[in-house]
């Protein structure tokens, strides 16, 4: 498609958020293109690597233990998306750092890291050791906090539910991380997502993703039981597009955050909807999945206009 | 083996046709410049998605059975909504493949004989083991639901079949009446202490009948997994299978391994069988 | 299809919901099929009407004073549903007792009147006036209570998302409504929609219906701006169908309380996904305004078993 | 006029072509025993939708060029994503059809004779009216972007042809340069003080300057008008038209109409037009 008359921000550009400047503004979303390693030695016309154009990779979220994660089945697809409980299966931010991290540097893949954690201070641990680890990186951008994990010591809810949790996880985060980006990546599944992202402002956060997954179920009609083990899992995809705008909406109007757009995007006109209304970037997710060269393909097509 | 960089490309339908009762055959010629080189290794797969339908979310995992250049072959059984549709598509109809993925199955040393044995739309990895590094000790067994479900015209040479239920036998075929495995266990070309290998795809109850028996035989064993998948490349979790490994961190003593991109083909004595298997049996 | 092993529940024969019995468990959802006076000389090969086998049809939304609802365009497809700001149209409760509910009786139509208010005890004034109204009627089996109307009295927020209002929304109703069945309709926009079930069972309510629509959103590229004037809408239809089932099973985990199933459903299936999660029945919205006789193909196929 | 009772039927193509560089003609074919005695009243209008299709959550309207029996025609214009599906179908396909629904154009006394406006995918109302009501003092007037966009095999008889771009017009033909208006208001033979009455349908700015030309003559004017539809059938009140009323209780002067069940067909001088017009101009 052509470029709407509204549209005015240079995407092709770099832009800076707080203190850093990202080199695109099409992301990949976390947990949707594992650490920034796979798929570069993947191949289709008109793209060298599905990292092309892209202007960050948001790492699969590390925790300060590795995780195994959840049972199989993990992904439930549906009509109009897809739901997931993968259980944060990670490798633990220790062997994140030492592994991981370093070898995208040398790539040269733009990373913003994501953490979670049960603790609001783990937080601060983790980014301390990300800022002796990788102090010097040119290629590390910024830490995106992963406010919807479940929340070991308040009973099972998500952290992220609670602006003054969101505050002190914010704050432990910002404290330990001076020169990179901070995002805090906002659940959807509460009532007032704009007031978790003034708080996360408040507390020093450079911008706000949203949204993370929908809380969703589906039903094997067979036995009459959820699909995955867990009952729920996290929708995605096409289906939560209009509830993704909705949220970023809301948070754009009601507070000066800025803001990354992320859910159902898997097009260019998708993308464009979250640009015209205010978002600063945008994030593929599940459409990452889907083709390796998702993102790549929305940024090439927004920087041929 | 030199790994085969993966590729996207979209192909055009050359033949989409039933081989039997149950299996269709899906022939593409793939399209652009990039996918002129490319090949597989037999036991890859490749995810088959359906540009711009809702019908996939995710593309649907299909093992290679054959890839030559622009032309790839895959076989498939409809299960669901994802293959209901691939089984609608004419020729001409444009479909897109990422692909080959996944490890392949092993070739062998010289003093060694494959066993192969296919259950139902488990055929094609094996099938195309056979086709490109098959000799002539190596034996393949084929089990079917009945005569009519065998894809007799896709089994040339040095198979042979066994069937659920004898019916429906075309002239000039033989079947043996039983599980796939007990034709195994008792063929007498396999009495001897010849070092074997099984390769093996299928249902999961005849991969662990199949497993068993390389066991007791002491030979060794190789199957191809199935589970749900979104990505199909490794980068999702989605798609995992418990194997065994005493050195995780989590202390467990097995870690999930991508059935994606570890897989699908496992040794069969990794696996944990007893936490695998979430898939309803076809 | 056929109907799965777990399958017991005798959905054809009339079931009881507080006071009053049911004759089926497929109904039609609130704004979706108007008054229920539509239709009725419609024909398709294998039904007398549309309004065969429901199990009632719950009226569009009325207030207490007539509204002539918002600006067009109201309504905006999506591949994965619709959003909608109608505005709450409709012609006011007195009007709706004095010219629609009689035709209702008279036809024998199964109805459950759906109510709203800016302020609680407004609730409390229409059930009064609708009982007396209404009391000998045969064919009028409740009332649902929509708690999704903004509350002009608290600022633009929903009534329905604190569970203290929803009580006293229900009270109002449950003082004035001794022999009909009271539902609650529960907004899904929220943190803890479990909550706001307990609110409304321990207030009085013989069920909750769930859910309402989604928050949703979308832009129109040629503009950059919202496409609907009121920027947001109420999501519905298939992309909403995981959203109610995960919050249909977490109400009825966690309370009591009996659930009438509502979002996304369009079929057998879908319906059965909510009673094989504990639904005593389920409303068809969306796909009954795509096809008049969508409600009572489910029905059909449910006894047909 | 007796009200036709809407039905809902599957209808299979019969053809689904092109009779102009932009619009296609869609001829149907209904299956089932109730849609035996069909039937409409020019004006009226189908919710035409593909069954199980992802592309459609609501129908599509489409005013009905004939319905006779079983056999229902449409003329479209690809627009979007619902009618570049309905341009895909192929002969024997199944579409799933709701109607007629609405009201329909009037039909006039002895001494009224009727001017028939159509611009462009608004021919169908007015076409179907002449068609079953016509006489010999009616005359038909259809606006085209250019030649090649005008429907002359669907055009037989009393219609006069105007373009906007005077392009493309086969040999043989005219067509009046500039607005379709312009020309209906150019025309002698509309001179004399004959009662008459405007029934139109088309873009809006046509309407509007077709209910102004009907005024300054004293002529009393019908038009066809286009809303977002959801259901189609007066249910969801998602596709109302300002008109005016003083007698409404909310006091605004105005009261919304459902375009699908008052209308498609409103006297013009009931429209609010400063307030109605949220869709696109085609
Ligand atoms: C590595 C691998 C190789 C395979 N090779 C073949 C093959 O050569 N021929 C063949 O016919 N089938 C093969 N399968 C199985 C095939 O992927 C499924 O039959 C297919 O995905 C079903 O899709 P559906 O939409 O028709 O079914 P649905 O049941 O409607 O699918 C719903 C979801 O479940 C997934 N799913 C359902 N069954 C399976 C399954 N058995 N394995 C993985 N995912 C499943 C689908 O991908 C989809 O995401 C293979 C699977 C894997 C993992
Ligand atoms: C009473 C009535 C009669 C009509 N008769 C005809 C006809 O005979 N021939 C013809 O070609 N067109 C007719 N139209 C317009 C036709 O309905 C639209 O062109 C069509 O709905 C566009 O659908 P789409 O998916 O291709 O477009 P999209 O723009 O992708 O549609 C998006 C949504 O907007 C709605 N929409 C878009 N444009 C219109 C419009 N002009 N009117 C109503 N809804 C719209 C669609 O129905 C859909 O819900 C009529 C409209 C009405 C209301
Ligand atoms: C399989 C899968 C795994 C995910 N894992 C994570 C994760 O580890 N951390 C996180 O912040 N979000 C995770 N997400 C959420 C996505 O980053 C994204 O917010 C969400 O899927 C909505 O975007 P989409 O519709 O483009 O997928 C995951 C999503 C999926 C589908
Ligand atoms: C056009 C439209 C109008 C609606 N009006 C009302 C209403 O007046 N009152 C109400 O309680 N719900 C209303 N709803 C919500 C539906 O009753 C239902 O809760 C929701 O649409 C989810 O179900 P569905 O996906 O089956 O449509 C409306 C929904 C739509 C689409
Ligand atoms: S399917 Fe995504 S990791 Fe295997
Ligand atoms: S489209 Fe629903 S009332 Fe007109």
């Amino acid at each position: 498609m052509s470029l709407p008359a509204w549209w005015t921000t240079d995407v092709c550009a770099p832009f800076t958020l707080g203190p850093r400047r990202f080199p695109g503004r099409i992301w990949t979303a976390s947990g949707c293109f594992a650490y920034g390693l796979s798929g570069h030695d993947m191949r289709t016309d008109g793209f060298a690597t599905p990292y092309e154009g892209i202007g960050a990779v948001v790492t699969k979220t590390v925790t300060p233990a590795p995780r195994s994660g959840n049972p199989m089945p993990r992904l439930c697809e549906l009509p109009t998306g897809a739901i997931n409980s993968i259980g944060l299966e990670n490798v633990g931010y220790e062997a994140f750092l030492a592994e991981v991290l370093p070898q995208l540097e040398d790539r040269g893949v733009p990373t913003v890291v994501s953490l979670a954690a049960t603790r609001p201070e783990e937080f601060g641990t983790m980014c301390a050791a990300l800022q002796e680890a990788a102090a010097g990186y040119r290629h590390w951008h910024g830490v995106e906090i992963n406010l919807s994990c479940p929340n070991v010591a308040e009973g099972g809810h998500d952290f992220g539910r609670d602006p003054d949790t969101v505050a002190l996880c914010v704050d432990a985060a910002r404290s330990q991380l001076p020169d990179r980006a901070l995002l805090a990546k906002l659940t959807p599944n509460v009532t007032d997502i704009a007031g978790l992202a003034a708080a996360a402002g408040e507390a020093g956060a450079d911008a706000v993703s949203a949204i993370n997954t929908v809380v969703g179920l589906d039903v094997d009609l067979n036995t009459g039981q959820p699909v995955l083990p867990r009952r729920y899992g996290g929708y995605s995809g096409p289906g939560v597009l209009p509830i993704a705008l909705a949220k970023v909406d809301e948070i754009v109007r009601k507070t000066g955050v800025p803001v990354v757009g992320v859910g159902g995007i898997g097009s260019l006109e998708d993308a464009l909807k979250f640009f015209a209304l205010g978002a600063v970037a945008v994030q593929v997710g599940t459409a990452q999945m889907r083709d390796p060269f998702a993102a790549a393909q929305v940024a090439a097509e927004l920087s041929r206009r | 083996m030199k790994r085969i960089n993966p590729l996207k490309a979209l192909g055009a339908v050359r033949e989409n046709r039933p081989v039997s009762s149950g299996l269709l055959r899906l022939d593409l010629e793939l399209e652009g410049s990039c996918s002129a080189e490319a090949g597989f290794a037999p036991g890859q797969f490749a995810m088959v998605n359906l540009p711009g339908s809702q019908a996939f979310v995710f593309g649907r995992p299909l093992s290679i059975l054959d890839w030559q250049g622009r032309r790839v072959s895959f076989l498939y059984r409809v299960v669901g909504r994802g293959t209901a549709e691939l089984a609608r598509l004419d020729q001409g109809s444009l479909v897109d493949v990422l692909g080959p993925l996944g490890g392949a199955f092993p070739r062998l040393a010289d003093d060694q004989a494959a066993v192969l044995i296919g259950g139902g739309v488990g055929l094609p990895p094996v099938a195309a083991w056979l086709a490109r590094h098959g000799r002539p000790g190596d034996r393949g067994y084929f089990g079917g639901r009945d005569g009519a479900d065998v894809p007799w015209s896709q089994l040339e040479g040095a198979w042979q079949v066994s069937v659920d239920r004898h019916e429906s036998i075309p002239a000039g075929r033989e079947a043996f009446h039983g599980l796939v495995t007990d034709m195994v266990a008792s063929d007498p070309e396999l009495a001897d202490a010849g070092r074997r290998v099984v390769l093996t795809c299928g249902p999961i109850p005849m991969l662990r009948a199949a497993a068993r028996l390389a066991q007791q035989r002491g030979w060794d064993c190789y199957v191809s997994l199935e589970e749900h998948m979104g990505c199909g490349y490794g980068v999702c979790k989605g798609c995992v299978i418990p194997v065994l490994d005493e050195k995780v961190p989590t202390g467990e003593g097995f870690r999930n391994a991508t059935c994606c991109e570890e897989g699908p083909v496992f040794r069969a004595e990794q696996v944990l069988w007893e936490r695998y298997g979430a898939l309803p049996t076809l």
